[in-house]
């Protein structure tokens, strides 16, 4: 492993509580923070270190799980165990709450965007799929409710380009949703994990799938489109390889780089890894080397990580201690 | 003469009375086995058919009732409202009350239950299905 | 719990308890580290010495919910395991157990361990889902934002009877 | 007189008409001073009593009420009678007046004059024109008063009413809701009960209206004025619903069916009140309930998790059994005692045979609560019982079920008060003692620690009962005990054994002075065989342990003056042995020797016998050791004998103290006489071994080894009772003086110093003491004024000990003394001694200047002492530049620790500031001395402390990470007592204090972490549902 994760900044942003989940923003100047203390915290670089602009904590009773940027960076959703969404305005520094997204029975697990931005997807231990039309005049209205989760739904996802929704779950599962007249429908379960499924990222391209999971793997999923082999239909989805054996513990988070392909994880046995794809392999069998690897990157559990949209190599991690840890990752290869 | 035969009568009777027992008590056990169950499993299913008619027509009534409040309106979220209603009607009445062997009956009730409660969040009402959907009691978590 | 409540397990197995830890000289040694051993989480989960369980009145040691042989504790690598034994196969409390006996190391251990509770192997029927679910450190952080949750696991570890 | 009719006229205009409250009193005084009668002032009212208006009606009879309650006593019977047609006849008024009437009535219902026959017209009257129900509190408890008064008095009329009179109690106290009315009419339905009226027909209805509160479930309001509690209530009602048997056929029912409820406390009530009627009823009234009471006990007493229910469920059962045994057996009828007792046996017997299941222990409770109950009752269930029992006993082969059924046994082997047998009777264990014995012994020669314990403890019990075990058994008993003191090197079981030979040994002596004592004395002194598997034995394995354990169980077994010539003598040997070097004892057991003798010495009953043999025997042989090894001093020939350790004299110091603080007046006085010419003139003439070179000088001697004798010389004469005069005081005293002023030898010094004390403590006060006193300080300030001279430590020494020996009887000089070393708390070199040496001042001192050794010690010195000095110090610790203070916080933190909890409490309000002072004192003596006053006192935290908070926890929680690991444990704790103080004030520390806790989980030491756990866990608990 000659490539090297560098520690750049550390920042106590949920103190005496978990921090759960970070956010870059579209355009890469704010990084959105949530966490068990009820709150979400915006933070942007003043001189050389990270700061906090702001701190939203009237918009929920409970943790507040996951935070995710409107494409535009305009807008701002947080997903709650309060089993409310807030979504939030920005104009210029200052967030007000635009409307409060009701209707899961209990904890809202996470919450994400489209991007075309006109949607929006949450999902909840009620084993519901919600998604979300966005009007002109920032009116919410739920297009369709899916349950096609037998279990707690942890995750959910947006193709970079299409409009396709993966969720990921507790029943071990991950499906993909496409809308069908004028409702959403379950098109493909990936069945593999043997445990709760944590988290997905897309790759650039939005032809893989890369899922994570409390079985200690990673698993790459690949859609065969017609033609390119031949024994599966149009819109399944096939694991095309798995990551064992690199993590101790549980896998919560993995994030595909949009500018480097660079894989990154986040794991339960405090470590964060990076994974490089082996170019030379056979694009239908691909191969993941692990590029870096922090055995202590935080002195608890790792809960996110984020890729920089706009700088490669920056990477945004959190922890159950309350921290954030931004590293920068080089890699000559 | 009399006596005599009564004697054998009786023998007989001793004789056979091991074997007799055996097949007569056979006889009413599963007698009164089948009876049990059949009386169990009608109870177990009048039981579920009940609740599960129950929360179906619970909706069904939602639905005509708001169809018929909101049908008049012309503005678009009023459309979009009435489509949803429309579509859970659609749902219910193809929901094969009558057949309970029906395969996907709980694939069904869920995509009730769902579109349910979509309807519900559109309309921007809240209605406590939570009974009917046998919802999460506070202790679990 | 009040003196009208019904065991769901009238008459459970009972076994002896095993007495206080004897102290060592080396323990009232200043410059002497003692290393957190088995025993040490076993007496943590042991007191109160009265039950977690809020269905039975004796410890749960006394019920073999917890046995010494049951805890395995890493000090250096920093991991705990803990099998307990819900005190018959189908006791509905065994997720109440569970997690009371999970936030009691929580709360006792320094933040670096990491924490394993699960069901003894074949003493539940639905061990797997328990153990997954005690597991899911999602789901038990939301438990403990539910407070009637709270309440019951709080009353469990109150040193003062409830 | 024409005056006072107007004046009279006047009055009552001005309260009726003028509604002038006031006026009444007047007219009250008025008829109490006899300036007018009470027929003036009917009269004065006439009027208004017979206006049209009610409102003015109503002031009239106000008016005659409010002077009639004010002077009931001074009327005559002619006016009562006119009075009572009165007010009778005004009950029919109208109902705005009736409060009025009912308050003059009540007034009436107090004269003693009361005429025959009123008393049944009042009540007639009451009952049929008043509607007790739609009255006003105050005028409801009138009417229960009028009737508790006419019944204290006219008991023979109201009888007379017959079966109305409870009719009419029944209607007015139905539906009554307010407690203090409540015990009102439970005490007149009590007394229904009680003095026997006539129930008849309304039995039921009394029943009912009472019964209806059952159980009673009454928390009284916040700031409630009247005080009264549920468990008044609770036992007002008890003694109505069992005051008689013809209840039985409600109360039964009814409790059986409350004891189904799920309320907690109404279990307990019932099963109380059924442990309370069942010591009134019969059992012809409780014959058809049994088995459901029965079952409905059982049910509570296995399925309850409270320790109150269970009780109670006990003592239920207890009652029922003991009732029925008092039942008269005739030849006809079946014995219902056993009809009851089969039933229970039936129910608990079989998880008798289940020793590894819970219901073991309730049931064993229940049969143990029913056989307790009586002779007869032990009897039956014994029989039962007993013989499952021993046979479970052998046919289970696990240790742990064998415990379980030994304790089981042990519970029925003990007789209680009740079931104890009577003269002639044999105990119910005769026909089992057999069968008992083998089981015990078995279990005694088990290998399993526990199971021994449990056997010790069963073989305890039986032999506390006289004539439970015959000869044989106890001399099979004592060689088990015997085998089990030489062999066996569990620690708890060893003390178990000895607690077991001891109780034995006070009614069976003989066997240990003939079987046991003799093994001990040859385990003791037999030759050491080197044996190779010496080197891998465990610790207590080897055979000094063995040894050890011997001289513990012979100071256990010293429990009867036979075995103590047995006993004594054997250790006396040992000291002589370790003294010539024929047998090598290390100092170590020598010691413990000395602690057994002293263990003796204490135990033995205080006899004439005794006080002879230790003063003609143990303390002169002990006085010739000592001697003889002082002699011989550091013996050139290697060895040198125990003897002369400082550790073996401090050692036979309690030994003589305990032995003379017994001795009776003569005995002292020659005990006194010969230690003091010892001393003094050497001489030991009464000595054995007396063989010593002549004029001895041991309190001059240059020699230490002499020269420590002193401490013995201390404990002959210091714990000798007051009465007894010491020879030659003067001279002794000047020499005690002497060699603790000049001796270099600590040990030596500091016992002179304690023994003159523990002198001048007892002696008679006046001029001599005084001079003696004087002289002595003044040689003391010299030493000391003398920055230079070598023997300051000695004189601060001495000083020290003088003062405490002075304030402890309130002398005079003590102040004087007190002040001095206060003065040398500035003093460069004493400084820290004087700061340290209020510790010793404070605290009982073992050998000397305590009340076992009939010092004169008066009540609350140290409360006393400290408010006379606590001011100096905080002065001083205010005065003193920095580097100094913590010296006077050391001071005050010994002080404060030594007082008496309530007086820390009162006191810690005035010293908190400086507590707080010295938490942040880098001196971790300071820091741990504070703490530990500190975390009693938060407790119950006096208000003063709830404005310190912040301060407190910003002091504390930096200690938790202290160098010092006791000063962790200590704060610590005191963070865990915080967690107890009401959540309002503590909650807003929560978060810091958790974040604080978080590090000490994770300390190096096991004991800190343990502490840090549980108040960690407390505080998580604060303000969290569940939690406070």
């Amino acid at each position: 492993m000659k490539d090297t994760l560098a520690i750049l900044h550390r920042l106590s942003a949920h103190p005496e509580s978990r921090c759960w989940y970070v956010a870059w923003h579209p355009l890469g100047a704010l990084l959105a923070s949530c966490g068990g203390d009820r709150a979400v915290r915006i933070w942007g670089k003043e001189g050389d270190d990270w700061v906090c602009k702001c701190a939203l904590s009237d918009g929920h009773q409970r943790t507040v799980r996951k935070v995710a940027w409107s494409p535009c960076g305009h807008y701002l959703a947080s997903a709650s165990f309060d089993a409310t969404t807030c979504i939030w305005k920005m104009t210029n520094d200052d967030f007000e709450c635009l409307t409060v997204l009701e209707g899961h029975e209990n904890e809202v697990k996470c919450v994400a965007w489209a991007s075309s931005g006109h949607l929006l997807a949450t999902c909840s231990r009620d084993k519901s799929v919600w998604i979300w039309e966005v009007d002109e005049e920032d009116e919410y209205e739920c297009v369709s409710v899916v349950n096609s989760h037998t279990q707690d739904v942890k995750h959910v996802v947006w193709h970079p380009t299409q409009e396709l929704l993966a969720s990921a779950s507790y029943d071990n599962k991950v499906c993909i949703y496409k809308e069908e007249d004028d409702d959403w429908e379950c098109r493909a379960t990936l069945e593999g994990h043997t445990s709760t499924v944590w988290s997905l990222s897309f790759d650039p391209e939005g032809q893989r799938l890369a899922s994570c999971s409390d079985d200690r793997t990673v698993k790459i999923w690949k859609e065969c489109t017609s033609g390119e082999d031949e024994d599966s239909t149009d819109g399944a989805w096939k694991c095309v390889c798995t990551l064992s054996g690199f993590h101790g513990r549980t896998v919560y988070d993995v994030s595909w780089c949009h500018l480097t392909g660079a894989l990154a994880t986040a794991c339960g046995d405090d470590g964060v890894r990076v994974f490089k794809e082996d170019a030379a392999a056979d694009p239908r069998h691909p191969a993941f080397y692990l590029s870096a690897h922090v055995p202590k990157a935080h002195n608890q559990d790792v809960n996110c990580v984020a890729w920089h949209p706009k700088e490669a190599g920056l990477l945004a991690t959190c922890s159950d201690n309350g921290e954030i840890a931004i590293w920068n990752y080089q890699s000559d290869a | 003469m009399a006596f005599l035969s009564h004697t054998d009568d009786l023998f007989d009777s001793i004789l056979m009375a091991d074997d007799r027992f055996h097949t007569q008590g056979y006889r009413d056990g599963f007698e009164e086995g089948s009876r049990e169950g059949t009386m169990e499993g009608r109870h177990h299913g009048a039981l579920h058919g009940a609740r599960l008619s129950a929360e179906v027509s619970f909706y069904h009534g939602f639905a005509l009732a708001w169809k018929f409040l909101i049908q008049n309106h012309e503005e678009v979220k009023a459309r979009k409202q009435l489509k949803a209603v429309e579509s859970l009607v659609g749902l219910i009445q193809r929901f094969p009350h009558e057949d309970p062997q029906y395969e996907n009956l709980q694939e069904d009730t869920a995509k009730i239950r769902a579109k349910f409660r979509q309807v519900c969040s559109l309309l921007n009402v809240v209605a406590d299905f939570r009974e009917y959907v046998g919802g999460s009691s506070q202790m679990s978590f | 719990m009040s003196g009208g409540a019904r065991l769901e397990n009238a008459n459970p197995l009972i076994f002896q308890r095993t007495g206080e830890r004897l102290l060592t000289a080396s323990e009232e040694d200043e410059d002497v580290a003692d290393p957190i051993d088995d025993r040490e989480i076993f007496d943590i989960l042991l007191t109160p010495n009265y039950s977690y369980d809020p269905e039975h009145p004796l410890s749960l040691e006394e019920l073999n919910v917890v046995e010494q042989v049951r805890v395995k504790v890493n000090d250096e690598e920093s991991t705990v395991s803990v099998e307990f034994t819900p005190t018959i196969p189908h006791c509905s409390m065994a997720t109440l157990i569970g997690l009371s006996v999970k936030v009691k190391l929580l709360r006792s251990l320094p933040a670096r361990f990491k924490i394993d509770v699960h069901i003894t192997p074949g003493t539940h029927v639905s061990e797997d889902a328990v153990n997954k679910q005690l597991a899911d450190k999602e789901r038990v952080a939301a438990a403990l934002e539910n407070s009637q949750l709270l309440e019951v696991v709080n009353q469990c570890l109150s040193t003062r009877p409830a | 007189m024409a005056a006072d009719s107007i004046r009279l006229l006047d009055l009552v205009g001005d309260f009726v008409t003028g509604q002038v409250d006031s006026k009444a009193t007047d007219v009250a005084n008025g008829v109490k001073s006899g300036q007018f009668s009470i027929l003036q002032l009917v009269e004065a009212l006439g009027l208004s009593l017979t206006s049209s208006e009610s409102q003015t009606r109503g002031r009239g009879v106000q008016l005659l009420s409010q002077v009639l309650e004010e002077c009931y006593t001074s009327l005559s019977e002619r006016e009562v009678e006119v009075l009572v047609a009165f007010y009778e006849n005004r009950l029919k008024d109208h109902y705005a007046i009736t409060p009025h009437v009912l308050h003059g009535l009540k007034a009436l219902a107090k004269c003693t004059v009361l005429p025959k026959g009123s008393a049944v017209s009042i009540l007639k009257s009451l009952f049929q024109d008043v509607h007790v129900q739609s009255l006003m509190l105050a005028e409801r408890s009138c009417v229960y008063n009028i009737l508790i008064s006419l019944m204290e008095s006219r008991e023979e009329e109201l009888k007379g009413l017959g079966p109305d009179f409870v009719f009419g109690f029944v209607q007015a106290v139905d539906g009554e809701r307010d407690p203090r009315n409540l015990l009102l009419a439970f005490q007149i339905a009590r007394n229904i009960i009680h003095r026997g009226y006539n129930l008849s027909q309304f039995t039921e209805e009394l029943f009912e209206v009472t019964s209806c509160y059952f159980p009673i479930d009454f928390t009284p309001p916040p700031n409630d004025p009247h005080g009264i509690t549920q468990e008044e209530l609770i036992q007002a009602l008890r003694a109505v619903l069992t005051g008689t048997a013809q209840f039985a056929e409600f109360l039964l029912p009814l409790i059986i069916e409350k004891l189904d409820s799920d309320m907690q406390n109404a279990k307990v009530d019932s099963l109380q009140t059924l442990a309370a009627c069942a010591s009134v009823y019969g059992h012809k009234e409780l014959s058809d309930f049994l088995p459901s009471l029965w079952s409905s006990i059982r049910r509570e007493v296995f399925q309850t998790a409270s320790e109150s229910v269970e009780s109670a469920g006990l003592s239920a059962l207890r009652a029922l059994t003991s009732c029925l045994c008092r039942s008269v057996l005739t030849s006809n009828s079946e014995d219902s005692l056993h009809v009851f007792l089969d039933l229970v046996l039936k129910d608990c017997q079989h998880h008798l045979c289940e020793p590894d299941l819970k219901l073991v222990w309730p049931s064993a409770k229940l049969l143990q609560a029913a056989s307790g109950a009586s002779y007869r009752a032990s009897l039956i269930v014994t029989a039962v019982v007993l013989p499952t029992l021993l046979e479970q006993y052998s046919s289970r082969t696990q240790c742990a079920q064998r415990r379980t059924l030994l304790e089981v046994v042990q519970g029925f082997i003990q007789p209680t008060a009740s079931s104890w047998p009577a003269e002639g009777e044999e105990t119910v264990l005769q026909p089992f003692r057999k069968s008992l014995c083998s089981v015990v012994f078995s279990a005694l020669a088990e290998s399993n620690a526990s199971l021994q314990i449990t056997a010790a403890k069963v073989l305890t019990k039986l032999g506390q009962q006289p004539g439970v075990l015959a000869q044989p058994d106890v001399e099979m008993a004592v060689d088990h005990l015997s085998r089990l003191v030489l062999e066996e090197h569990d620690a708890k079981v060893s003390l178990a054994v000895a607690e077991c030979a001891g109780s034995l040994s006070r009614l069976h002596p003989a066997p240990f002075a003939s079987r046991m004592i003799p093994k001990l004395k040859q385990e003791i002194f037999s030759e050491p065989t080197v044996r190779e598997d010496d080197f891998d034995l465990l610790p207590g394995q080897s055979r000094d342990a063995g040894r050890q354990r011997c001289i513990m169980a012979l100071a256990s077994v010293s429990t009867q003056p036979s075995l103590v010539r047995e006993s004594a003598p054997v250790l006396l040997q040992m000291l002589a042995a370790a003294h010539t070097g024929s047998r090598i004892f290390s100092v170590e057991e020598v010691v413990s020797v000395c602690c057994s003798l002293q263990r003796i010495a204490d135990q033995t009953p205080n006899t004439e016998e005794m006080g002879h043999f230790f003063h003609d025997v143990v303390i002169p042989r002990l006085l010739t050791l000592s001697l003889h090894a002082a002699l011989q001093g550091e013996n050139e020939s290697g060895h040198s004998s125990p003897l002369i350790e400082e550790a073996v004299l401090s050692a036979i110091v309690p030994v003589i103290n305990t032995a003379c603080a017994a001795l009776q007046t003569e005995l002292a006085t020659t005990m006194a006489a010969q230690a003091v010419y010892l001393f003094l003139d050497g001489d030991v003439s009464f000595l054995p071994e007396n063989d010593c070179p002549s004029k001895i000088q041991l309190l001059r001697s240059q020699s230490w080894t002499q020269s420590q004798l002193v401490c013995l010389l201390m404990a002959c004469v210091c714990s000798l009772p007051h009465s007894v005069d010491i020879p030659e005081f003067d001279r002794l005293l000047g020499q005690l003086e002497e060699l603790s002023c000049t001796s270099t030898h600590p040990f030596s010094y500091t016992s002179a110093a304690k023994c003159f004390a523990g002198l001048i403590n007892k002696r008679a006060a006046g001029q001599t003491l005084d001079g003696v006193l004087e002289k002595t300080l003044r040689r003391i300030s010299v030493t000391l004024d003398n920055q230079s001279s070598a023997q300051r430590i000695q004189a601060f020494n001495l000083l020290v000990w003088m003062t405490k020996a002075l304030l402890l009887r309130y002398h005079p000089l003590s102040a004087v003394l007190t002040d001095k070393v206060f003065s040398l708390m500035s003093d460069c070199l004493l400084a820290s001694q004087a700061a340290d040496c209020f510790e010793l001042l404070m605290s009982d001192s073992p050998d000397v200047l305590n009340r076992s050794c009939h010092a004169d010690v008066r009540i609350m010195y140290r409360q006393r002492f400290f408010a006379e000095n606590s001011g100096k110090i905080v002065q001083g610790f205010n005065c003193a530049e920095q580097g100094k203070k913590s010296v006077y916080l050391k001071a005050l933190s010994h002080i404060v620790n030594n007082l008496p909890r309530q007086v820390q409490l009162t006191e810690l309000p005035s010293l908190l500031p400086v507590l707080l002072e010295a938490l942040s004192c880098p001196d971790q003596v300071v820091q741990l001395s504070t703490l530990c006053c500190l975390q009693p006192a938060l407790l119950d935290p006096p208000p003063a402390l709830s404005t310190q908070l912040e301060a407190l926890f910003s002091r504390l929680l930096p200690l938790t990470a202290s160098p010092s690991m006791k000063v962790r444990i200590a704060s610590l704790r005191c963070v865990h007592a915080l967690s107890q103080l009401p959540e309002h004030m503590v909650l807003p520390f929560r978060a810091q204090v958790l974040r604080a806790l978080a590090s000490p989980l994770d300390d190096k030491k096991r004991l800190v972490r343990k502490e840090a756990v549980l108040a960690r866990g407390e505080w998580f608990l604060i303000g969290s549902p569940g939690g406070r």
